[in-house]
């Protein structure tokens, strides 16, 4: 364990502790965005670059600005404040528990946990060649899917333009 | 002989370093690194402001600044003592952290990019394997800086810019990225460092830029017209929208804040330039072979120079957008013609080299382009018209 | 984007204004049609005959006191649009530049924060004592004191008058000449012709006629006795 | 819409209400406690503002970007003209006109000077007509030549345009100088006149100038006439139909962007406009892209004019020597009269009860009529488009505001 590892870790769990503790919905977002980003450098120490890069792209770049603008649309200008404890607290306690029943069941049950052997880094070449032969089929499938939400929201869009103008 | 002026700045590192206990050779060598750039492209920004005042000016018909120091050179400066000790103000309402952290965060993710810009021969900061994801990856922070400007200050114009400026940098992110796969697709590599060097050859003396390709031209001008609307430069400068919503989401910001947001802008705008360069210009290799005698960080930077003259040329020119239509232009022109754009590419490599495969290209490129725009003009009914006169 | 004719290529309005401003660019440094800027303080144009600002008293000879045209007759007073002109009248008379006796101001307040150089009371002026200077700069400290001109600050020679305005300056002067002339011959005249006296008929302005016909410029005061209050 | 909480009609940007019926206008309320008030976003353009022309504010309800209510809110630099009109004498209002609308002063100078002819029955002298004619028609090059780079300056053009059409602008105004000696200012018309007669030189400068702006124009034209982001911003945007136009009094390029063949030079033939050959530019679509454009072809039209003007002004004097300047009585009565500023129509109104000053004054200003339809063009479109109509109307605050 060195010590950029317990520093990022720290980060991470206080950046996720806040983003549940905050009153303010749009802080609880932007201290969320921290862990990804945590969780990223987690991954580029690991040597998973292409990994950690897209975690950066996808979650701050757009999951976050997601959340973001869900929220500053829908919310009070003035600003929302949230109840530290929602009052759905058992609901949320029991689906945590579960999750991370599940979680840990699932890294216990791997031999991984133990091991620290030293993995050499995954380059992006071989991501991509791996992506390319034995995963094609699965790939493929999932980029049909993505085209076919992609048209599906620009005919959506386009809709909506012949409505108002 | 030709080597040492190129690997000056590598040779001058490496000798300092020399001087540096080996306990601390890592970050020294970090340090020794990191510094230039955070001079250098600072010291560009300054530079900037005072070309484009000046060259706007000129095109404007009129001199720009020139009343501090000889030629007006001091002007960047002056201006830089003006932000430092104007007051700063923080609008009573805003999230002060908040308020605080967005300038900031902008820089950092502005500088951050710059790792891994080759600016030079073995003169990458880093040699990432994926650097050209590292880039837009970094970019997509950018975002989330601006939505906390315009958020934190609470001002309804600076809600209405960074609204403005999130909408248009998501939408013309997709653009960039998939003009630059082409590069990706053709070079192999994510590596910035990898796609420079493969550039770097030379057929007689004409380089292998991927610009001179069929593809790599489209690319290229889709790439700078996707650059320009990430980096809100004239006619895609929406979020700031001076005329309009005045200053967008930095408009309650004063004083030093205000110039960081404009350092980052500007940086920003270095960064795309200095990825066009990179993937579509050569990177740092000389245009033609005989020029190689000049260092190709001289090479780096005039290109650079050059792309922001077309900025500021382009911004002397062209009236702005609107929001509507920017995103039209970005979803219905520049979006199909990338995704077209990859499958020439894709195409060219399958193709055996020569005349044929070029035009073959060029005009597989040509008539989809001619098609779209023509489809565009009849849904926009835009005409010149003529008008009739009553005597 | 996109065009607005079949034959037109993509973007061509844009290419065309960016060759437009790239001349512009260039022109600037060969042609002075496109660098229009004069550098104020180092570089001035040469100031136009007819330029205005603000009014000032023309005074003959070399004392400002004595030589004052102003009669204090007041019409500027009363036909300034924003009224900042303040006259107060003396009691006595002094003889003027010919040696008539005259009335004088005592004051004669001009607020040029509130004047708005619009020459009205210069055209309305049957002595042609005063006119629109064109000094232009009058920076001051305070707000109200200092741009409240007095009759010493206002007074300036007909030299001066001369200096900034050649033309019209010439054709005041002969108009007054003549103007003199005429009354100085109707004097004599009327000295001549009787014993009996009637030294009111000097007070009545004459020869305005002769001074419009001299000159276009200068408009004529063609209502003098009915503007006086005497 | 009687009650205040009608449902919200999606107003359409493209359809204009036919003559005589009120706008249809959307119920907004925006207090700040409604849920609605969340949804909308009232923003307040104005008094300080890079584009609202002046003090000028617009209280603007905007769905996301799009208008859906729109306030114009003007009297900030009202300056009381027309009771202080009331006080001063005929000749003393003369220098106020030119303060009306600051960048055009002749014509407010002639507008007046046309009616106070009209109540005294005064006759002009040729030669001041033909100088009336120059000096106006030279008001007109300025005045579309600066709104042209205001309204690209407000698209966005960073200024360029607008530094064009300002040098320009200076040779007017050098011109105008050496004539008047005021730049703006000019108080240069007189009942029955003018109040100096061109001096040496002048026409030949004025030829010079006239000679080189053609050149202005093809500049302009290249730079930005035919660009496609100015066709974008502006085709389509901030239609006033033709019924819209006339019902709500519109006058001047703005009128005859939508069709109205309406131009009191022809209308009117004041002065000695009917020995001129011009036409008058109509638009087809009445957008702000015509606005646009009738105003540059208007720029050629003038030209004509001058030219015709310079070439024919006959020597003679410039004042009609019966009218006394000061102490001016008309007898009881009243009068109006008009010109085709280049703004719209510019009217005084004048009412005579036989003494020295104005019994009543009344001006009709062009900015203000033209600037009343502003909502019904900016409903349904988004801010930019605002900006852009705003500047398409051509308005100066002192003349809106008096």
């Amino acid at each position: 364990m060195s010590i950029s590892f317990l520093i990022i870790a720290v980060l991470i769990v206080g950046s996720t502790a806040a983003a549940m503790g905050l009153r303010n919905p749009i802080h609880c977002v932007l201290t969320l965005s921290i862990t990804f980003g945590g969780i990223a450098a987690l991954f580029l120490q690991l040597g998973a670059e292409f990994v950690g890069l897209t975690q950066i792209m996808v979650y701050v770049g757009a999951v976050a600005i997601l959340a973001v603008f869900a929220i500053m649309m829908t919310q009070s200008r003035r600003g929302l404040m949230l109840g530290t404890f929602s009052r759905n607290a058992l609901v949320g306690l029991l689906t945590a528990v579960a999750v991370f029943s599940v979680l840990g069941w699932a890294v216990l049950s791997q031999p991984v946990a133990g091991v620290t052997a030293a993995v050499s880094p995954v380059s992006v070449q071989q991501i991509g060649s791996s992506l390319m032969h034995e995963y094609v089929l699965p790939l493929e499938l999932i980029g049909l899917l993505l085209t076919a939400a992609l048209i599906g929201a620009i005919v959506i869009a386009m809709e909506r333009k012949e409505d108002t103008e | 002989m030709t080597q040492t002026p190129d690997q000056v700045f590598v040779i001058l590192k490496h000798w300092l370093l020399g001087y540096v206990p080996t306990s601390v050779h890592a970050i020294a060598s970090a340090v020794l690194s990191i510094l230039p750039l955070m001079v250098v492209f600072p010291l560009l920004f300054a530079i900037t402001t005072l070309l484009e005042r000046k060259g706007l000016g000129r095109i404007q018909n009129r001199l720009g600044p020139n009343r501090t120091g000889p030629m007006g050179l001091w002007q960047p400066l002056a201006d830089g003592i003006k932000s430092l000790t104007k007051e700063d103000i923080v609008p009573f309402t805003a999230d002060h952290i908040v308020h605080f952290l967005a300038p900031v965060l902008l820089v950092v993710a502005a500088f951050l990019a710059y790792a891994v810009l080759p600016v030079g021969r073995n003169m990458a900061l880093v040699n990432l394997n994926a650097g050209v994801l590292f880039f837009f990856a970094v970019g997509s922070v950018v975002e989330l800086a601006v939505f906390m400007a315009g958020w934190s200050s609470r001002s309804k114009y600076s809600m209405l810019g960074a609204m403005r400026a999130i909408a248009q940098m998501i939408s013309y992110e997709v653009p960039l990225v998939l003009a630059s796969v082409v590069v990706i697709m053709q070079a192999g590599s994510l590596s910035t460092v990898d796609i420079v060097e493969r550039q770097a050859t030379y057929t007689g003396i004409f380089p292998h830029w991927y610009v001179f390709t069929p593809w790599g031209f489209l690319g290229f001008i889709l790439f700078m017209i996707a650059a320009t609307a990430e980096s809100n430069r004239s006619p895609f400068d929406l979020p700031e929208g001076e005329s309009e919503i005045i200053a967008g989401y930095y408009i309650e910001y004063s004083g030093f804040k205000f110039a960081l947001f404009f350092l980052g802008e500007y940086l920003g705008m270095f960064a795309t330039s200095g990825i066009a360069i990179t993937l579509f210009l050569g990177g740092w290799s000389a245009p033609l072979s005989v020029l190689t005698f000049i260092p190709s960080w001289a090479w780096f930077f005039l290109k650079l120079l050059t792309l922001i003259c077309m900025f500021i040329w382009v911004r002397g020119t062209l009236p702005r957008l609107r929001m509507d239509q920017l995103m039209n232009f970005a979803w219905e022109f520049i979006l199909p013609m990338a995704l077209f754009n990859m499958v020439i590419a894709g195409l060219w490599r399958f193709m055996n080299p020569g005349a044929v495969r070029w035009f073959v290209c060029a005009f597989l490129i040509l008539v989809p382009m001619f098609v779209l725009s023509a489809l565009l003009k009849r849904k926009k009914k835009l005409q010149l018209r003529t008008y009739s006169f009553a005597e | 984007m996109s065009r607005d004719r079949g034959s037109r290529l993509l973007g061509e309005g844009i290419i065309k204004g960016l060759a437009e401003t790239a001349r512009n660019f260039f022109g600037s440094y060969i042609s002075k049609q496109r660098l229009t800027t004069v550098q104020y303080p180092e570089e001035r144009i040469p100031q136009d005959e007819s330029f205005r600002n603000f009014p000032f008293l023309v005074y003959d000879g070399s004392d400002p006191e004595a030589g004052l045209r102003c009669v204090s007759c007041q019409i500027c007073e009363k036909e300034c649009p924003p009224k900042c002109i303040f006259i107060e009248k003396s009691k006595d008379k002094k003889p003027d530049a010919v040696g008539k006796p005259q009335f004088y101001p005592t004051v004669f307040d001009i607020d040029v924060s509130v004047c708005m150089s619009c020459q009205i009371c210069v055209e309305v002026c049957p002595f042609e004592a005063i006119k629109m200077d064109v000094k232009y700069d009058y920076p001051t400290e305070s707000r109200f004191a200092a741009l409240l001109f007095d009759k010493h600050q206002l007074a300036k020679s007909n030299d001066y008058y001369h200096q900034i305005h050649p033309t019209e300056a010439s054709a005041v002067d002969a108009a007054l000449a003549a103007e003199r002339e005429a009354a100085a011959t109707k004097a004599a005249a009327a000295a001549a012709k009787a014993a009996a006296a009637k030294p009111a008929a000097t007070a009545g302005a004459p020869g305005t006629a002769t001074a419009s016909a001299a000159t276009s410029t200068v408009t004529p005061p063609s209502d003098t006795t009915a503007g006086e209050p005497r | 819409m009687t009650t205040a909480w009608a449902p919200i009609t999606e107003p359409n940007a493209t359809e204009t209400p036919s003559l005589g019926q009120p706008a249809p206008r959307p119920a907004v309320p925006v207090t700040s406690d409604s849920a609605l008030a969340e949804q909308y976003l009232e923003i307040s353009m104005g008094p300080q503002h890079p584009s609202t022309h002046g003090v000028f504010r617009m209280n603007v309800v905007l769905d996301g970007e799009r208008v859906i209510q729109l306030k114009p809110v003007f009297g900030y630099l009202h300056r009381n003209h027309e009771k202080i009109a009331e006080t001063e004498s005929y000749l003393g209002n003369m220098p106020y006109t030119d303060r009306l609308d600051y960048i055009c002063s002749i014509t407010n100078n002639w507008a007046y000077a046309l009616a106070v002819e009209k109540l005294g029955g005064i006759e002009v002298p040729e030669r001041a007509e033909y100088i009336r004619v120059i000096t106006g028609e030279l008001t007109r090059l300025q005045n579309h030549a600066c709104l042209l780079g205001f309204l690209l300056q407000d698209m966005g053009a960073s200024g360029t345009p607008l530094m064009y059409a300002f040098r320009e602008r200076e040779k007017v105004l050098d011109l105008f100088e050496s004539l008047t000696g005021a730049r703006m200012m000019c108080n240069y018309l007189r009942f029955g006149g003018c109040r100096v007669d061109l001096p040496a030189g002048w026409l030949d400068r004025a030829k010079a100038f006239l000679a080189e702006f053609p050149r202005f124009l093809d500049e302009f034209e290249r730079l930005l006439v035919d660009n496609e982001i100015l066709m974008e911003r502006t085709q389509n945007v901030g239609v006033l139909s033709r019924e819209l136009a006339v019902s709500s009094a519109i006058s001047g390029p703005m009128a005859r962007a939508s069709g109205l063949n309406y131009d009191i030079r022809k209308a009117d033939a004041y002065s000695i406009y009917s020995r001129f050959s011009f036409r008058v530019p109509l638009g087809h679509h009445g957008d702000v892209y015509d606005r646009y454009m009738i105003r540059f072809l208007e720029m050629h039209e003038s030209v004509k004019i001058l030219e015709q003007a310079m070439r024919d002004i006959p020597a003679g004097p410039i004042q009609n020597p019966a009218v006394k300047a000061r102490l001016f009585r008309p007898k009881p009565g009243e009068a109006y009269g008009r010109i085709e500023s280049p703004k719209g129509e510019l009217g005084f109104y004048l009412i005579s009860d036989g003494s020295g000053i104005p019994y009543r004054y009344r001006v009709r200003p062009p900015s203000l009529i033209n600037l009343t339809v502003l909502e019904d063009l900016c409903l349904g479109r988004n801010v930019a488009d605002v900006i852009a109509i705003l500047g398409s109307v051509d308005i100066v605050m002192g003349e809106v505001d008096r």
